[in-house]
């Protein structure tokens, strides 16, 4: 993860090391929370929502997201919509493509666990928790924007009490 | 000991540094060396400074073109966002893909960066305020720009990608296209100063307004709009943001650069923007020259604000045009007015009818 | 130049790709630039919604429909109950079918301003696409006011409309209407004229009428063909037949033209809602109709014109409360089918603007 | 032409290959046999007075005894509406392509083998169009098809 | 370049891109449309369907559900799910189990509108993102906890307050409720 990533093992060998380390635990990760590039992915009825929260009316530039269109550069994937047997493993490629630290919201009833296409449905993935760790699961058919942010802000307020040494282990 | 930097704004800072190293029983030329060092600090950090802010201000000028408000949530309107966007883009993982080409694939940011910043050499940010006044310093700039192409090219090629690749191609034959209208509009003003130092060519449009090359009827605001459109593309700017096109290469040639050395990418072309701006302010807006109670790097500042809030207007209004419309545009329309209007200022220059 | 050499290459557009509106993936065949051939490959977004629909009665089939094309959900709502209305000869209330009429021709617009946004922002303008948005959103408000939902309304059922119109709606529509109309001329200034839009659109991506008569092409992407073909007049269903509109028609059939062509559809709509407003009678906004609904047994295949073309619903009853089979047609499917029959020796930039222009949404094509 | 009219010119013209059905509740339905369906498809699209340029969707069914492949056609230039419908044994059911007739039946007639495994003859390309490229359970919309994770509907 | 820019008529091409740009900074000026969500909120319609809950009786306290199960067979996603075995002695049913899978629910109004006791409402809250997946099955604790606050209009046939004919709340109560907090003109 970066250059960065070895600086805490380092300040926390120094005499005082601990208090720095805190600190820039918490700058760090205040920086990761606000600066979240989520991935333009979007499959069915939610992606018009996702866009709609990216349009004028509610706008995420806001809270300081932008899309990125490759999965390299976002730090988010917003699984907006239906996720089926034959996209699964393509947005299980998304995930690995990304760089770590990477976050998952899964927005609206499909990605938890199927919704409206859970009985009955031969061809479609029931949660997308099989597939890939999610950190925020927001429930709607789709979910209004503002749900849409309020799950974004719950996502950034859970990225500020993350630990540094949880990173460690994450690797 | 003399001081060879022409910072003459900065001279006591120097003096004093010199001063305090010498005492300390340093060689003069390694104290050259340090305060070398020192005034590459101070460039680096104030374009860096300059460049998150140009990302942030873009950000702001788009959402309120949009009607919307942009980074809002993070101090006042936003104004560490950028900020926190570059610590997080130093924490995130160094992605590398395992078909890379190697060595291509790591130089390729470090070349965009550096050349980006090498421009500022020769750039006069005001009155006595110039690292090192060349007196081929228009085409030195030329020179280090097009260094862009090169690593852009590079990213393409090394990143193994097809997008990449794509985006990479279309760069390189954008710059190579649009390198000579910008040539041509830029020789219209070396004609007239007869200098390629930076310098000269500043102090050549001071005094009245109308000394500013872009009033020099009728072949001064050509010259400008024609640089203008070619400086846009040089920074692969919108409408002729072709080698990442979004929509099409998905990111072109930087799709598979993560963290850092995607920030240098990012920073880089914010940089770009930043120095065909401030090229255009002192080539055709009179540099830092202006009324004497404003300090002179605040009115090269402001010129080249102005001349980037232009490209910016540009960017969020049009579409893009396509490769082949691109090349059209610059080999049938762009060379030939570019060329015709240097030859008429030559006829101008030759027959002295000119001010 | 001869002994120059060129190797096509293939290109993997997709499933995850901004420009395919979706979870589409087209493999193309590459000669530097220059695509050669398309194969669309689809299904990312199959969801089985035909088979989910024949465990649910008509009543629950009408949300799952919602998600067919969630885009203008109004008109699979509609379908579906047209359908059923047909099956069953069931009259509807002469007020249910004028608040029909105004959430049809609504969602029509708020379609054809997401279809003007995509498109711009496809070609590469950013601002036109909020600013499309931006219009759409007042009339997803004029929708949340009536049914509660910005996207999957649920709203139109079998026999009528499941609630009122609610006070206050009319104003407000008038008002949204007007703003709409006078923002037309703002999206007209930023792209009609702008001579980097006319090199974009015109003339790229010609889709002769012969073709699109043969692979099915619908809506406005046949019209803007030459084919003078819309379901409102050719094959009138609900009330069309009382309002006073023209069908817009244009004749190159080139992606500038199917551009113009929903601008033009957008005041019409516009002049549609403004007619049924005011002839609105009051009265019943729905038929009685049991909850154990059971249509006799039968088939039949109702469609009509939505945003993108004809939609249809194919229902086929067996007497119980649960359709033997629903087959849903729409109008996307043929628009990617088409694609490799005249997209092809165009540059990957104007597949962009084509695909764009078809105006093609996912899961309709995958249901 | 209404559509009572065209019931009698279709049943008059066709010399006996159509059958009217009493299914139909808004447009006709005509059955047909599967071995004159081209015959019968090519002459709907060429006549003068019919003129059915335009196939707006093909619909296969699996009734629990037997499947109906239906054929909706329309015709922009008459404004005329007409279903056509070919009824198939559950064993073995194989169907002749359309797609000289109208193209527009390449992928309805792909996605028609892939969900009901109703063969398609002649019609080049029969590749999974919807379903996942490595999909080995069968076919999903016939009525008795199941699978392990195939959860029905709870019956309240 | 079929068109192209330079036979086009080169003015007739700069006046559309300066009116191009004309109406981009006409707009620079103009006051976002944006809402700041958390701090301002938009007023819901009366109709918006957020979460469901289970309404309680306004006098008592106790939940209006008589666990008919009608809203259980609507649904078309069996989201719901209740178990209330009848008691021997009495012949009523007593309310075990009432479950809303929130993800399985489409959100769609049926239930509410197959009630006929008032008891379950779609309620205009939609700030329920979690982190835990779990936290979607809600029970009958829950959705009335939720619910306790939502306002609605009884038209149980039993209340002598309850008007005769059978309505649904939106036609009864105006549902003028503008979004509010819209800050600027909305053009």
């Amino acid at each position: 993860m970066g250059l960065i990533k070895k600086l805490p093992v380092y300040t926390e060998k120094m005499p005082g090391g601990g208090i720095v380390m805190t600190s820039l635990e918490a700058a760090l990760h205040n920086a990761q929370a606000k600066s979240l590039w989520y991935l333009l992915f979007g499959t069915a009825c939610c992606a018009i929502e996702l866009m709609c929260t990216g349009a004028s009316r509610y706008d995420f530039d806001r809270l300081g997201m932008i899309f990125r269109a490759t999965p390299r550069q976002a730090d988010l994937i917003i699984a907006a919509g239906t996720i089926t047997k034959k996209m699964a493993p393509r947005l299980r490629l998304l995930y690995d493509q990304m760089a770590e630290p990477r976050y998952v919201i899964a927005m609206g009833g499909c990605t938890i666990k199927g919704g409206p296409f859970y009985y009955d449905s031969y061809s479609v993935e029931k949660g997308i928790d099989h597939i890939i760790p999610v950190d925020v699961y927001i429930p709607g058919c789709p979910p209004r924007p503002e749900s849409l942010l309020e799950g974004c802000i719950t996502l950034q307020e859970k990225i500020k009490k993350q630990s540094l040494l949880d990173w460690q282990e994450k690797d | 000991m003399t001081f060879p930097v022409a910072v003459l704004e900065l001279y006591p800072l120097f003096r004093w540094l010199s001063g305090v190293l010498e005492s300390f029983g340093f060689s003069a030329n390694t104290v050259l060396i340090i305060s070398y060092a020192v005034l590459g600090v101070i460039m680096f950090s104030a374009l860096s400074i300059i460049a998150l802010f140009l990302v942030w201000w873009e950000r702001k000028i788009a959402a309120h073109m949009q009607q919307r408000f942009g980074p809002m949530r993070h101090g006042w309107h936003g104004w560490y966002q950028t900020i926190m966007d570059a610590i997080k883009l130093l924490q995130k993982e160094d992605v590398r893909v395992a078909s890379r080409d190697k060595i291509v694939y790591f130089w390729a940011p470090v070349i965009c960066f550096v050349a980006a910043y090498l421009a500022y050499i020769v750039m006069p940010w005001g009155k006595n305020l110039i690292v090192a006044d060349f007196n081929i310093g228009i085409l030195y700039i030329m020179a280090v720009t097009t260094f862009t192409v090169i690593a852009l090219l590079m990213a393409g090629w090394g990143s193994n990608n097809k997008y990449a690749l794509l985006g990479g191609m279309r760069s390189a034959a954008q710059v190579v296209s649009y390198e000579i209208p910008m040539v041509a509009s830029i020789l219209t003003v070396i004609l007239f100063v007869g200098s390629m130092s930076m310098v000269d060519i500043v102090t050549s449009q001071s005094g009245w307004i109308f000394n500013w090359f872009i009033f020099k009827l009728p072949f001064g605001p050509i010259a400008f709009v024609t640089y203008l459109i070619a400086a846009t593309a040089e920074a692969n700017r919108t409408p002729f943001d072709i080698p990442e096109a979004e929509q099409e290469l998905v990111a072109g040639f930087n799709i598979e650069y993560s963290g850092m050395k995607f920030a240098m990418f990012f920073l880089a072309e914010f940089i770009n923007m930043f120095t065909v701006s401030a090229l255009a302010a002192t080539l055709f807006l009179g540099g830092w020259n202006g009324w004497s109670f404003i300090p002179s790097w605040a009115w090269f500042l402001m010129k080249t604000f102005g001349v980037v809030f232009l490209m910016m207007l540009i960017r969020w209004t049009y579409p893009r045009l396509r490769v082949d419309q691109l090349m059209e545009f610059a080999w049938k329309f762009l060379v030939p007015v570019t060329f015709a209007n240097l030859i008429l200022a030559a006829v101008i220059k030759y027959a002295g009818w000119h001010w | 130049m001869s002994d120059l050499r060129t190797e096509e290459y293939y290109l993997n557009m997709g499933p995850h790709h901004p420009s395919t509106h979706g979870v589409c993936r087209m493999v193309l065949k590459m000669d530097g630039e220059k695509v050669k051939e398309i194969e669309p490959h689809i299904g990312y977004l199959h969801r089985s919604i035909e088979k989910i629909c024949e465990n649910r009665t008509y009543a629950q089939c009408i949300p799952i429909l919602d998600r067919f094309e969630y885009v203008t959900a109004m008109s699979c709502n509609y379908v579906f109950a047209l359908a059923a209305e047909r099956l069953a000869s069931i009259e509807v209330p002469e007020r249910a079918e004028h608040i029909r009429v105004i959430m049809l021709e609504l969602n029509r617009i708020a379609s054809h301003l997401l279809f003007y946004g995509v498109t711009a922002m496809d070609i590469g303008a950013l601002t036109p696409f909020l600013y499309g948005l931006r219009e759409r959103e007042s009339i997803l408000d004029l929708f949340e006011m009536t049914c509660g939902q910005r996207l999957t309304y649920n709203y139109i059922r079998v026999g009528g409309v499941s609630r009122d119109l609610p006070n206050g709606f009319i104003p407000k529509c008038h008002e949204a209407l007007n703003t709409i109309e006078k923002k037309l001329a703002d999206y007209e200034g930023l792209l009609n004229e702008n001579p980097i839009w006319l090199v974009r659109t015109v003339g790229i991506g010609v889709l002769p009428a012969k073709v699109a008569l043969d692979y099915g092409v619908s809506g406005p992407c046949l019209r803007a063909s030459g084919v003078q073909y819309d379901l409102r007049r050719n094959d009138p269903y609900s009330i069309y037949d009382r309002f006073e509109f023209d069908i817009p028609v244009r004749h190159n059939g080139d992606c500038y033209d199917r551009y113009l062509l929903r601008l033009d559809e957008i005041r019409q709509s516009i002049h549609i809602v403004r007619q049924a407003l005011d002839a609105l009678p009051e009265g019943d906004f729905k038929a009685k109709v049991s909850p154990n609904f059971k249509p006799p047994a039968g088939e039949v295949y109702a469609r009509i014109e939505n945003s993108r073309g004809e939609l249809g619903v194919h229902v086929i009853s067996d007497g119980t409360k649960k359709p033997l089979r629903v087959k849903t047609r729409g109008a996307s499917y043929n628009h990617i089918a088409v694609l490799p029959a005249f997209a092809t020796d165009v540059l990957l930039a104007d597949l962009v603007a084509i695909f764009a222009t078809m105006d093609v949404i996912m899961p309709e094509v995958d249901r | 032409m209404d559509k009572d009219q065209l019931s009698a010119y279709l049943t008059d013209k066709s010399e006996g290959k159509l059958t009217l059905l009493e299914v139909g509740r808004h447009d006709p339905i005509f059955k047909v046999e599967a071995s004159q369906l081209i015959e019968v498809c090519t002459w709907l699209r060429d006549d003068e007075q019919l003129k059915f340029d335009f196939l707006c969707n093909l619909s296969g069914v699996d009734t629990g005894e037997q499947f109906e492949v239906v054929y909706q056609l329309a015709s922009t230039s008459k404004s005329l509406r007409v279903d056509i419908k070919v009824i198939l044994p559950y064993d073995g059911a194989e169907i002749e392509s359309v797609q000289k007739v109208w193209a527009a039946a390449n992928w309805h007639e792909r996605e028609m083998w892939e969900l009901y495994g109703i063969n398609v003859k002649n019609h080049g390309k029969l590749e999974f169009l919807l379903l996942p490229e490595d999909w080995d359970e069968g076919f999903p919309m016939r009525k008795d098809w199941d699978a392990p994770d195939f959860i029905r509907m709870p019956e309240f | 370049m079929q068109g192209g820019i330079g036979n086009m008529g080169i003015f007739k091409d700069i006046k559309a891109l300066f009116s191009g740009m004309r109406i981009t900074s006409k707009h620079l000026g103009r006051h976002a449309i944006t809402l700041q969500y958390p701090e301002e909120k938009w007023e819901m319609p009366e109709r918006s369907r957020g979460v469901v809950v289970l309404l309680s009786d306004k006098e008592d306290g106790s939940l209006n559900c008589t666990s008919c199960m009608l809203c259980m067979r609507a649904c078309p996603t069996a989201a719901i799910v209740i178990d209330s075995p009848r008691d021997p002695e009495t012949k009523k049913r007593n309310l075990k189990k009432f479950e809303i899978d929130f993800g399985l629910c489409c959100f769609c109004g049926l239930c509410e509108e197959a009630c006929n006791f008032s008891a379950i409402k779609l309620a205009t809250k939609y700030e329920f993102s979690s982190a835990d997946k779990d936290s979607f099955l809600w029970d009958v604790n829950k959705l009335q906890e939720v619910g306790r606050d939502v306002d609605y209009i009884d038209t149980r046939k039993k209340k002598k307050v309850a008007p005769k004919k059978e309505t649904t709340p939106a036609e009864t109560k105006s549902p003028e409720k503008k979004p509010v907090d819209q800050k600027g003109e909305n053009s």
